[in-house]
């Protein structure tokens, strides 16, 4: 059968992006109504990978449901678990022992490094620099296997578990953190020159899917994408938990509001972070990681919320409790989501190209979208 | 986590519902788990909605959490808005029934409620009323039933514990 | 004349940029010991992953051939998919009192997301995490293991 | 002495005593026909290998090392690979042109082997208009990609074959150009006697400060022309998924993806004749030792040594830069490099009719 090639009354031609696609990373399907090589309009068609695990958390205990969300935003699966176990440690009123809750954060910190440089190499290849990949993923291997050592996995670590976490450190964590360290201070020089510094690129973020402070707040814009914009909406900063109050570190703030300045936010948040992870390395408390806990826990009757800063953005954990040995109704209030829905304003009007600039300095997770 | 909530939220929450219920005598005020509630019924949502949001004392121009509650004889619309101004917060909600569940929509005030809006439409079944466009988001649109009711029933699978 | 003085600053600025960013490349084409790939099927042999390294769950056997399961089922409860399955049988003691045993502890590997909640759980510390992480077979049925061998027991004194 | 040249004279003579003119002729053709298809293969082949090799390099992993010893084979086992292929249409496409895309693009790249000299007197065609003939014959290859574009009725492909046809329209001026400013020196347009100016010194060096300008802007506008690097933007793989070859598989892909390649090394080729002096040995001012032993090295190694010098240059812009935005890839054609190089163009007339060139 011929397919006729379905264009709205203007005549502007629409196009898929996706499910299928190479720069979507994830299945993420946009319907895109292009006017010649300008994109007029964007509706994201979600749904594909939707696993609905607000359900499933329904019938799975407090012990069981917190391993679901690493499967939400799998470049923070850490961050997921650490906001539901705060949610049902606040719940319980658990107090959480001295060195879990720094384990806790820099593992959180560790993942955040982790996703960044993940970001960054798949951005640069978005932008058809296909280097950079692998210069990024060079470092992301030393945590990565960091993490395999002490949680036992590479992406979903599932190492936090209510009132504290899962095993304590490996004895050589420490030694390996630092060496870390050390690579990557001597080649964050490197991203820089290779991509930050590199013309082409610099036209082709500067100025591009610009969004002012007031749209980021209206569109629920959060995390770096929401940074880039002045908006400073750090939760680490802001609400802080866990140990983040007794940290010296900033919140990395740009005014621009563009590609550039989003790509610049998360570039020297992966410094910030860098800087967090030696604050802490050196002094991990002594003490056990984990408070002991009934066998079967029971929430009381009411509702709890935690906020914390994933890698993204903002990911708030609602969970209402009927006292039984399962949430009633959980809900993930997913940076990625609010993201999404700046897209279409912040993509009127450019061109194909930018399409993919824009999408990259917005770190689109699909699995954090379709929950 | 210390056990009491932070020093400073627990005595901004008080500040805050005190001028809560100074303006709002009708509508039930009370210190939730962390911010203050305001609960109201489904209709007269907006007229709250636009103090809110547009009252110097308050902007509450951030919504950074919307959903639903579905307790079986009635539905609970969950509103978590916060000030970027202030930075402080309130949690609202409004009770709709639970045959015809219907309210208005806040795409208006804010635009991230557009898409939030459509997956509570799409997994919950609520009518927001003259939302720009109400389709399924998630789901595909000729998907029968809402799979985030506690009644909804899934032969093929659903695994009852 | 100030355009094309800021021209011709602009067009430098280009190159430089540019050149810098050859000048990285260039470093790493003439350096190739800087290489980091791994040949993975070659080096199976030596490749040891983490001893934390969550692969698939195993009960462990001893040399005569017995384990430690009592068969008490806590790491069925706290598993989320409902991956694990105990069949127990209850065999005789030579007092005559009955006495609860497992007869099959069925696995399923494809339902198992590695969560380590069983290992936590289990009270006699008898299922253990391996480090395999071979597991691509060519017949589902296969992915449904048993985990205690055939002809074992539970060793005495675990109770 | 031995060279390339004498064996195909005396072949060539040897064949004359034997056959009338014509027949001659005709073997002639024939064996050329085969000259070129070999060669066509065999670059093929050696320059897939090269640029996974580089690419592997540069972005520090092996690149293949499975098939063969070191991995040569490779390229052989693609080849097979895409041969074996079942290359479907789509049932909604425009049947011829979507069948003779492919043979337009890949008979402009044989085409543009005629004038080129491989080595002392070794040409295929010796025509006294030999850069007009490559700059006129180059252009026609747009045509090809317009067809395969259009042809195939997918969105993407269409988007990437208008793209490239606005590209290489535009970037075919300031190569023109760039071209110009060396035969306003040579004063012949035939590539070998263009090579045989440049036997005390090559253009480049010659020409001083003009031709470095002028190799430059050749060198971009080439990359543009051949759809390369940060010009890449027909088949742009993260936004249009594939551009004007997304809808073709086995051998007619494998025809697009040879063709790109010979492109490479025909505008390599050029570049080497024009600004490096072709199969012209390196000589440095009167060093006799020095001349006499790099005349020991063969003319076609040298020839095949700078082409491939070029060629490993644009693998290399390939492998470090993003991609180019279509209005910005065009703003820089018109803005940039026209001006430059017309500027150039008449900076390189002056000193040559001052004579200041050496």
């Amino acid at each position: 059968m011929h397919q006729e090639i379905k264009t709205t009354p203007s005549g502007d031609m629409v196009i898929n992006v996706g499910p299928q696609h190479p720069s979507t990373h994830g299945v993420l399907h946009l319907l895109i109504t292009l006017n010649g090589e300008t994109i007029v309009n964007l509706d994201p068609n979600i749904g594909y990978i939707h696993r609905s695990i607000e359900k499933m958390c329904e019938s799975l205990s407090y012990r069981q449901f917190i391993y679901t969300t690493s499967r939400m935003d799998y470049l923070s699966s850490h961050m997921n678990n650490h906001a539901c176990a705060l949610t049902v440690e606040k719940g319980l009123q658990i107090e959480v022992p001295e060195r879990a809750e720094v384990i806790r954060v820099i593992i959180s910190e560790l993942t955040r490094l982790a996703s960044h440089q993940l970001w960054w190499g798949s951005m640069a290849m978005d932008l058809g620099a296909l280097s950079p990949f692998f210069y990024a993923f060079r470092e992301r291997e030393m945590i990565t296997d960091i993490m395999e050592e002490t949680c036992g996995a590479r992406l979903t670590m599932n190492y936090v578990v209510p009132g504290g976490v899962m095993m304590d450190l490996h004895p050589d964590f420490q030694k390996k953190v630092k060496a870390f360290i050390v690579q990557f201070k001597s080649k964050i020089g490197e991203y820089h020159d290779l991509v930050t510094g590199n013309i082409i690129f610099q036209n082709r973020t500067k100025g591009i899917g610009m969004l002012s402070k007031e749209d980021a707040i209206s569109y629920g814009v959060t995390g770096p994408a929401a940074r880039g914009s002045g908006l400073s909406c750090d939760i680490r900063k802001l609400y802080p938990y866990a140990t983040y109050q007794k940290l010296q570190f900033n919140e990395i703030l740009e005014t621009a509001g563009d590609s550039f300045a989003r790509y610049m936010v998360r570039m020297r948040e992966m410094e910030e972070s860098v800087s967090i992870i030696e604050q802490l390395i050196d002094n991990i408390p002594e003490g056990e990681f984990q408070a002991k806990t009934k066998a079967v826990l029971k929430l009381p009757k009411g509702e709890f919320y935690t906020r914390i800063e994933t890698a993204r953005g903002e990911l708030g954990v609602y969970l209402v409790s009927e006292g039984g040995t399962t949430p009633y109704r959980i809900k993930f209030r997913s940076p990625g989501f609010s993201n999404l829905s700046a897209l279409n304003h912040m993509i009127k009007g450019h061109k194909m190209g930018d399409l993919v600039a824009v999408m990259g300095t917005l770190d689109l997770v699909i699995p954090d979208i379709d929950r | 986590m210390s056990k009491l909530k932070a020093p400073w939220q627990k005595m901004e929450n008080d500040a805050l519902l005190n001028s809560l219920q100074t303006s709002f005598p009708d509508a039930a005020c009370a210190i939730g788990s962390d911010w203050p509630e305001i609960d109201i019924d489904g209709s007269d949502l907006l007229t709250l909605i636009q103090k809110l949001r547009y009252d110097e004392q308050w902007t509450f121009d951030y919504l950074f959490c919307e959903t639903c509650v579905d307790w079986k004889t009635h539905f609970t619309m969950v509103y978590h808005l916060s000030s970027t101004k202030h930075r402080h917060s309130v949690v609202l909600k409004a009770k709709l029934d639970h045959d015809k569940p219907q309210i208005e929509s806040l795409v208006g005030f804010y635009k991230t409620a557009d898409m939030l809006e459509r997956e509570v439409y799409d997994l919950m079944g609520i009518e927001f009323l003259n939302h720009p466009d109400l389709r399924r988001l998630l789901l595909t649109e000729d998907w029968v039933g809402y799979p985030l009711r506690k009644d909804y029933e899934d032969p093929i699978n659903m695994i009852r514990l | 004349m100030s355009f094309l003085s800021n021209y011709i600053k602009e067009v430098y600025g280009a190159v430089k940029s540019l050149l810098t960013g050859m000048k990285l490349t260039g470093y790493y084409f003439t350096h190739p010991k800087e290489n980091i790939t791994e040949e993975y099927p070659d080096n199976r042999a030596t490749l040891k992953m983490a001893d934390r390294f969550r692969g698939e769950v195993v009960l462990m056997h001893d040399e005569q051939n017995e384990h430690a399961c009592t068969g008490c089922s806590a790491c069925e409860l706290a598993c989320p998919n409902g991956t694990i399955k105990i069949i127990n049988k209850f065999d005789i003691t030579p007092e005559g009192k009955k006495k609860k045993a497992i007869d099959a502890f069925v696995y399923h590997l494809e339902l198992c997301t590695m969560c380590n909640l069983c290992i936590v759980a289990c009270p006699t510390d008898a299922i253990k995490m391996a480090q395999t992480f071979e597991h691509s077979v060519y017949d589902r049925r296969l992915l449904t293991k048993q985990l205690n061998k055939a002809g074992s027991k539970i060793r005495e004194g675990v109770e | 002495m031995l060279s390339i040249a004498n064996i195909l004279n005396s072949f060539d003579v040897w064949l004359n005593k034997l056959l009338n003119p014509t027949l001659v002729m005709l073997v002639e053709m024939a064996l050329i026909a085969i000259f070129a298809i070999a060669l066509f293969a065999v670059l093929g082949l050696v320059l897939v290998y090269l640029e996974r090799k580089v690419s592997a390099l540069i972005q520090i992993r092996k690149g293949p090392n499975r098939v063969g010893p070191f991995g040569i084979f490779q390229t052989t086992a693609d080849t097979v690979k895409l041969i074996m292929k079942e290359s479907f249409m789509p049932d909604s496409a425009d049947k011829f042109l979507y069948k003779t895309a492919p043979f337009v693009v890949m008979i402009t790249a044989m085409l543009l082997l005629a004038p080129l000299p491989f080595a002392e007197g070794v040409q295929i065609w010796n025509i006294n208009i030999g850069v007009f003939f490559i700059t006129a014959v180059s252009s026609l290859s747009v045509i090809g990609i317009l067809m395969a574009g259009w042809a195939s009725n997918n969105k993407y492909s269409l988007l990437g074959a208008m793209r490239s046809g606005a590209q290489i329209v535009s970037y075919e001026l300031s190569a023109g150009m760039a071209i110009l400013s060396i035969i306003v020196l040579t004063g012949s347009l035939n590539l070998q006697e263009i090579v045989l100016s440049q036997k005390d010194g090559w253009w480049i060096f010659k020409g001083h400060i003009p031709a470095i300008i002028a190799f430059v802007i050749y060198i971009i506008a080439v990359t543009a022309e051949t759809n390369r690097a940060p010009f890449d933007l027909a088949e742009a793989e993260s936004e249009l998924t594939g551009g004007f070859h997304t809808e073709y598989a086995g051998m007619r892909f494998a025809l697009f993806f040879l063709a790109e390649y010979i492109n490479i090394f025909i505008v390599c080729a050029i570049g080497a004749t024009l600004f490096l002096g072709g199969w012209m040995p390196f000589h440095i001012g009167n060093w006799q030792a020095f001349n006499h032993v790099m005349d020991f090295i063969p003319s076609s190694i040298w020839f095949f040594g700078k082409t491939f010098g070029l060629i490993l240059l644009i693998m290399w812009f390939r492998w470090t830069f993003p991609r180019l935005r279509i209005d910005q890839l065009l703003n820089l054609e018109w803005k940039y490099l026209l001006p430059i190089s017309m500027f150039n163009l008449l900076v390189m007339t002056l000193i040559a009719i001052k004579g200041w060139h050496f």
